[in-house]
């Protein structure tokens, strides 16, 4: 089994809030891992920190060997992180088409034309896939909510990432529509054989979907294991699961 | 239907500017473009009362009132006829205007120009669509020095004369001079006025040292500092091209800082403050006009003819730039006269007129201009200074003392700042 | 709808390419200014494009024209030397500057451009030996054995400037039909995307704004031939002003557009300054507004639907 | 010694008179994101209301001390007009445009106002001495300062104090700092942005007002005043930071004794010592000295 990412010490405050607090931990290749946690417990910092967006205080990333720690985002991505952001991040003025073909040229640098053709077929089922063929002319901007957050996965996908990182995939999602992001996701991600790590609040997907979960907390990593393991945990039960799912009515 | 619309559009714009051309004039009167700065900050102290000059000169000489020499209508009887434009605006734009004024337009001569600058740029021009042009302010000793031309004149000293007569002026009234400074505004009159002033100072008093030289940027308006500058070196004189409302910002702030007291203040464009500024200049400084005009100028008929008129129209007195402006449409007429009396009497060709304001002498309301230097086509002329007294409440100058053009102009083929380095050898 | 634009712009360049012929000789002087002017405006478009409007962009305008200028005064008089070095020092110095620039956004990069352009204003005027403020002239260019001033050397430079204007003007807008083009619009959109797709933002903004120095410093040596004369006010903000007023005049829809902008803005000038010399500003400011407010796209929207519906 | 004590008193005036000009500036900067070009026309229009108030007074048979009353008066009486016409007619509409468009539209603006200016008060100058003459000069070491200087140095501590102490201490003020640190986090939470715009932008106008008001005595009163004057101020907020009004008083003394020094021991690099201070603070740091931290959330 070999080690697709691991951190080491990881740290990083923001003033008095400790936004990671020595966290270490190993991914294994090709499996796919969700984080859980109550808003503010670091999640997002940790998605920040492992794909250069932050710099850590002390610590450090390695992805498989090699030291990523303190690299710039796109240093990072190169190497093959993908991610995904909680809040949509879209080329507005552009088509759903051109922002899946920016994604590609800057992936794989097309010049020729043979090339630029292959591009634009890949480009095709990518789009069919996601479900985003009806809307391949619009401008990203007209885009409802749903789709916006497919075609910004879309475009972290193209890349073939080794490591695809997703910050709340289906948030801002339609109750209906979850399933079928998660579901296409999931399977593009194994597909990839990429290690995949999201962040996500509804437990059903996670348990469904999640091979290991983590449980954050004030920065720190409360639990760790598989997700019936990780849900069932009484510190997790009372600090995260009991708040994320009261509300839902499903406690 | 793109490429239709786009060729209307083409035509449209054309036919636009075409339409602000004006008619072909009557053969029989002299058309004149005047340019000067209608707008921008040189506008207020320069431009304008130069226009104003203008104005009033041409119409006096068409309705034939201008007395003495010039009595004759017009320019040998052919009515003037003035085109006005603003010099405000990019060197580009200048030259673009000036191409106007010659091809579209279709002046006769050009009179106008007083940003060096400009001067510099539209000269070539001048040359390349071969258009008698009579440079009326513009003081860079550059325009006629560095090149030949054949079509520009000017009518005024260049700005070597200015400093030269003012290093003069304190050399002859304060020969015990120890000490200099200067405050000057940073492009290149106020270096040029600068160096040539330090120059003559060298030569005239070469134990007076220069204590400080401020350079402050062009339209800056706060002086304070460079105000306590001058005051800590307590110079025993202080040169100033300063003009407008550089000159007057530095007065109104100066002054209450006695800086007028502690140290001789030269101001050598200082004239056009006077009759804005009045009784807020001290006693005491020293005043220049760029040449004998306005305070300086001569009691002779046309000038009283001028002074009055402008007064009368204005409700203020003609500045020196005024006065420039009205040299330089008497010297085109002068040669125009010349030029059509050797012609016996028909309208003179621009060859004949140019041949004859070659090398010309002729009378101006500031008395006596001779074209003399750059092969007959720059002007010299005499030039004074003096110092401003108080007398009941009116601003006066005193102890005027004049210098002959000879004095203050470098012969002729030599530059003005080798002639001040030279030790102003003949 | 682009055959047509491809053949309505063929015939507008057929039209200016013939201007020697209907042009009075002062019009095409404007002209000659308004396509040089136009090809900074174009650089600047580029620019924008990717988000970035730089307030300075003057300094590459006055580095062509001064850079010529040295050229002249050292004897060298044939315009090819010129407009080839001309180019060239200005990108070398964007290459330099650029590497600091490029980390800048939005305003900052803007006001960064015009403190480093008016550096180089302040040295000019410092500089006596070059004429300070005053600047000088320069004449005697020719191409070959054609003369590029004087009366006989007024056409053989508009038609050097047209040719090198829609060679410019083609050359850009192949580039934006490239990847580059497409990740210039990207990088206005949203740079962190760009960055989280791994591409280095300040690297295509770096290729942007050398692309753009090079055209303001071909436009400055035009300027400089055309006008014979220099002077650091080509440096100045003010100018910078113009350029980034022509861009918006404009717009960003088409490379043609930043020409139109330069067009329109210069027939402006030169009518308001005919009709109204105490008031121009007045006309300029209020056009501006007017452009901003009704034409958010500039002109060429204008034309655009003007086009589509003839 | 003594030049030590004129340096420091020169900088000192000299960053005050920058203070008034530049805080305006950075406060429209800081609330509404508007790089405000027109400042500089405001400035210009404060000086000549001043110049016509002040004229109304004499002719009135005002009190010879009482001019200072039309003098600062100008201030209000511009804000209130010009502000609100400005931002109603032309802001409100075009507040969603980028900051660079806004720039443009306040270049505009610039433009219309100075030949606005020229059609109501004419290019001749205008002069205003009384109020700097009136109070005299004192003598420090061997060099007379007129009083009116430290006057300058009153009006820009009470215009920085009170503007510290409104945006602290009053609830107004909180509002309008929740606005500068976060705009829609404050609108959420019930701020009524339009409201602050209005009385945040006229309240800039009659800060660029005071300043063109304040600097009217000192200098001849010319419709392109304005525009030498915009370029230093911007100066000044970009070095300390746009929307900061701490930065914009720091930034000032920074300019203001850096100048005093050149002027007193290096005139030659007056010219632009200005520009370079700005380009060594944005070099070393990208958003001036004290920009107020944005982060973005992703």
């Amino acid at each position: 089994m070999t080690i697709a990412l691991s951190t080491q010490g990881l740290c990083r405050s923001f003033g008095a809030v400790k936004g990671a607090d020595n966290i270490t931990v190993e991914f294994t290749a090709g499996t796919v891992v969700a984080l859980i946690g109550t808003n503010g417990a670091g999640k997002t910092t940790f998605l920040n920190l492992v794909t250069g967006y932050l710099k850590p205080d002390s610590g450090s990333v390695l992805l498989g060997e090699r030291n990523i720690t303190g690299m710039e985002p796109r240093d990072i991505t190169r190497l093959g992180v993908a991610r995904s952001f909680q809040i949509p991040q879209l080329f507005d003025q552009l088509t759903v088409d051109e922002n899946l073909e920016v994604a590609e040229i800057i992936a794989r640098h097309a010049s020729t034309a043979s090339q630029t053709k292959e591009l634009a077929r890949v480009r095709a089922l990518a789009l069919e896939r996601f479900g985003l063929v009806p809307q391949r002319d619009q401008l990203a901007k007209t885009l409802p909510g749903g789709a916006r957050k497919l075609l910004d996965i879309a475009m972290a996908v193209v890349s073939h990432p080794s490591v695809l990182v997703l910050d709340e995939p289906t948030s801002g999602v339609s109750a209906e529509e979850k399933e079928s992001v998660v579901e296409t996701v999931i399977e593009l991600a194994r597909g990839l054989n990429a290690m995949t790590l999201f962040v996500e609040h509804d437990m059903e997907v996670v348990a469904q979907y999640a091979d290991r979960v983590l449980a954050f907390f004030e920065g720190r990593i409360i639990a760790d294991g598989t997700a019936a393991e990780v849900l069932d945990a009484p510190e997790v039960r009372r600090l995260i699961v009991g708040t994320a799912l009261g509300a839902d009515g499903h406690a | 239907m793109k490429s239709f619309s786009l060729r209307a559009l083409a035509i449209a714009v054309s036919a636009t500017l075409a339409a602000v051309a004006p008619a072909t004039q009557a053969a029989e009167s002299v058309k004149i473009g005047v340019v000067t700065f209608l707008s921008g900050p040189a506008a207020g102290p320069f431009g304008v009362p130069a226009r104003n000059a203008a104005e009033i000169l041409i119409e006096g000489l068409n309705a034939g009132k201008v007395p003495g020499p010039h009595a004759t209508k017009g320019f040998g009887g052919a009515p003037i006829q003035m085109v006005l434009v603003d010099e405000f605006g990019s060197t580009t734009t200048q030259v673009s205007e000036y191409r106007n004024l010659v091809q579209r337009q279709n002046v006769d001569i050009v009179v106008g120009y007083i940003s060096s600058g400009n001067c510099l740029a539209i000269a070539p021009v001048a040359e390349e669509l071969k258009k008698l042009t009579v440079i009326f302010d513009c003081g860079t000793p550059r325009l006629l020095e560095e090149n030949a031309y054949k079509y520009v004149f000017r009518t005024n000293s260049h700005s070597g004369m200015d400093s030269i007569a003012a290093a003069l002026y304190v050399a002859s009234t304060k020969p015990g001079t120890k000490s200099y400074a200067g405050i000057n505004q940073n492009y290149a009159w106020g270096q040029d006025c600068w160096s040539d002033f330090e120059g003559t100072m060298k030569a005239k008093l070469p134990a007076a040292t220069v204590t400080t030289s401020q350079m402050p940027k062009l339209f800056a308006g706060q002086y304070g500092t460079e105000i306590s500058a001058l005051l800590a070196a307590k110079p025993d004189v202080i040169h100033s091209s300063f003009w407008d409302g550089d000159l007057e910002a530095l007065i109104l702030q100066a002054a209450p800082r006695g800086l007028f007291k502690k140290s001789v203040v030269i101001l050598t464009a200082g004239e056009t403050a006077i009759h804005k500024l009045g009784n807020a200049i001290p006693d005491g400084t020293v005043i220049g006009a760029r040449g004998p005009h306005s305070v300086f100028a001569p009691d002779t008929e046309i000038n009283r003819w001028f002074q009055q008129t402008y007064r009368d129209r204005y409700n203020t007195p003609p500045n020196y730039a005024s006065y420039h402006m009205v040299q330089a449409i008497l010297g085109a007429k002068t040669a125009y006269e010349k030029a059509k009396a050797a012609a016996g009497g028909a309208d003179p060709t621009q060859e004949q007129i140019i041949a004859a304001f070659e090398g010309l002498t002729y009378e101006s309301a500031s008395g006596k201009v001779e074209m003399r230097n750059s092969k007959g086509h720059q002007a010299i002329q005499e030039t004074a200074y003096g110092t401003t007294k108080m007398v009941k409440g009116q601003l006066t100058v005193t102890n005027v003392k004049r210098y002959p053009a000879d004095m203050v102009n470098p012969p002729e083929g030599v530059k003005s700042a080798d002639w001040i380095a030279s030790g102003f050898k003949r | 709808m682009p055959q047509r634009m491809l053949a309505g712009l063929s015939v507008l360049v057929a039209i200016l390419a013939a201007a020697p012929w209907w042009m009075p000789p002062w019009m095409l002087f404007i002209a000659s200014g308004a396509l040089a002017k136009g090809m900074a405006a174009l650089g600047l478009m580029l620019l924008l494009r990717g988000g970035l409007v730089s307030f300075g962009h003057a300094l590459y305008f006055g580095i062509g024209a001064y850079a010529a200028g040295l050229l002249v005064l050292s004897g060298i008089t044939e315009f090819l030397v010129l407009a080839v070095l001309g180019t060239l020092a200005t990108l070398v110095l964007a290459l330099i500057l650029g590497a600091f620039v490029s980390r800048y956004r939005g305003i900052f990069f803007g006001l960064l451009s015009m403190a480093l352009s008016m550096v180089f204003y302040g040295l000019l005027i410092k500089l006596q030996s070059l004429g300070s403020s005053d600047g000088f002239n320069l004449g005697g260019i020719h191409l070959l054995s054609i003369p590029m001033q004087g009366t006989a050397g007024q056409v053989p430079t508009y038609l050097m400037t047209l040719v090198l204007s829609v060679l410019a003007a083609i050359g850009i807008d192949q580039f934006l039909r490239s990847r580059y083009g497409l990740l210039t619009k990207a990088l206005r959109d949203n740079e962190l995307r760009v960055e989280y797709l791994g591409q280095s933002v300040r690297q295509l903004v770096l290729l942007n704004y050398i692309i753009a120095a090079g055209l303001a410093g071909l436009a400055g040596v035009l300027s400089a031939v055309a006008v014979g004369h220099i002077g650091p006010e080509m440096a100045y903000w003010t100018t910078s002003g113009e350029f980034v007023f022509m861009v918006i005049l404009g717009g960003l829809g088409h490379v043609a557009a930043a020409f139109v902008g330069a067009g329109v803005l210069s027939a402006v000038q030169a009518v308001a300054y005919a009709v109204a010399p105490n008031s121009w500003q007045f006309i300029v400011g209020a056009s501006l507004l007017a452009c901003i407010v009704f034409l958010p796209e500039g002109l060429w929207s204008l034309l655009k639907r003007f086009g589509r519906r003839a | 010694m003594s030049e030590a004590v004129a340096i420091f008193l020169d900088g000192s005036i000299y960053a005050a008179w920058l203070f008034l000009v530049a805080v305006g500036l950075t406060l429209v900067y800081g609330v509404m994101k508007i790089v405000n070009v027109a400042h500089g026309a405001t400035y210009t229009v404060g000086a000549y209301a001043a110049v016509s108030l002040c004229g109304a007074w004499a002719a009135g048979g005002g009190n010879e001390w009482g001019i200072y009353l039309p003098l600062v008066l100008a201030a209000p009486v511009v804000g209130l007009i010009l502000g609100p016409i400005l931002e109603r007619l032309f802001l409100r509409p075009l507040r969603d445009e980028e900051e660079t468009v806004l720039m443009l539209v306040t270049y505009a603006l610039f433009l219309i106002l100075e030949d606005s200016v020229k059609f109501i008060w004419g290019v001749d100058p205008y002069f205003l001495s009384e109020p700097y003459l009136l109070p005299g000069g004192i003598d420090i070491f061997d060099l007379t300062y007129p009083v009116y200087n430290f006057g300058m140095l009153i009006a820009a501590t009470v215009v920085g104090v009170g503007l510290a102490w409104f945006l602290s201490k009053s609830k107004s003020g909180r509002i309008v700092r929740a606005v500068i640190h976060d705009r829609e986090v404050a609108m959420a939470m019930g701020a009524n942005v339009d409201r602050i715009y209005l009385a945040v932008f006229s309240f800039g106008c009659a800060l660029a007002a005071l300043g063109g008001a304040l600097t009217a005595p000192t200098v001849s009163v010319i419709p392109s005043m304005g525009v030498e004057v915009i370029v230093l101020a911007f100066a000044v907020v970009v070095i300390g930071g746009m929307g900061s009004i701490i930065g914009a008083l720091l930034g000032a003394l920074l300019v203001g004794f850096v100048r005093a020094m050149a002027v007193h021991l290096l005139p030659e690099a007056e010219l632009f010592i200005i520009y370079l201070v700005m380009a060594t603070v944005l070099l070393v740091r990208p958003s001036g000295l004290f920009a107020p931290a944005e982060a973005r959330k992703i």
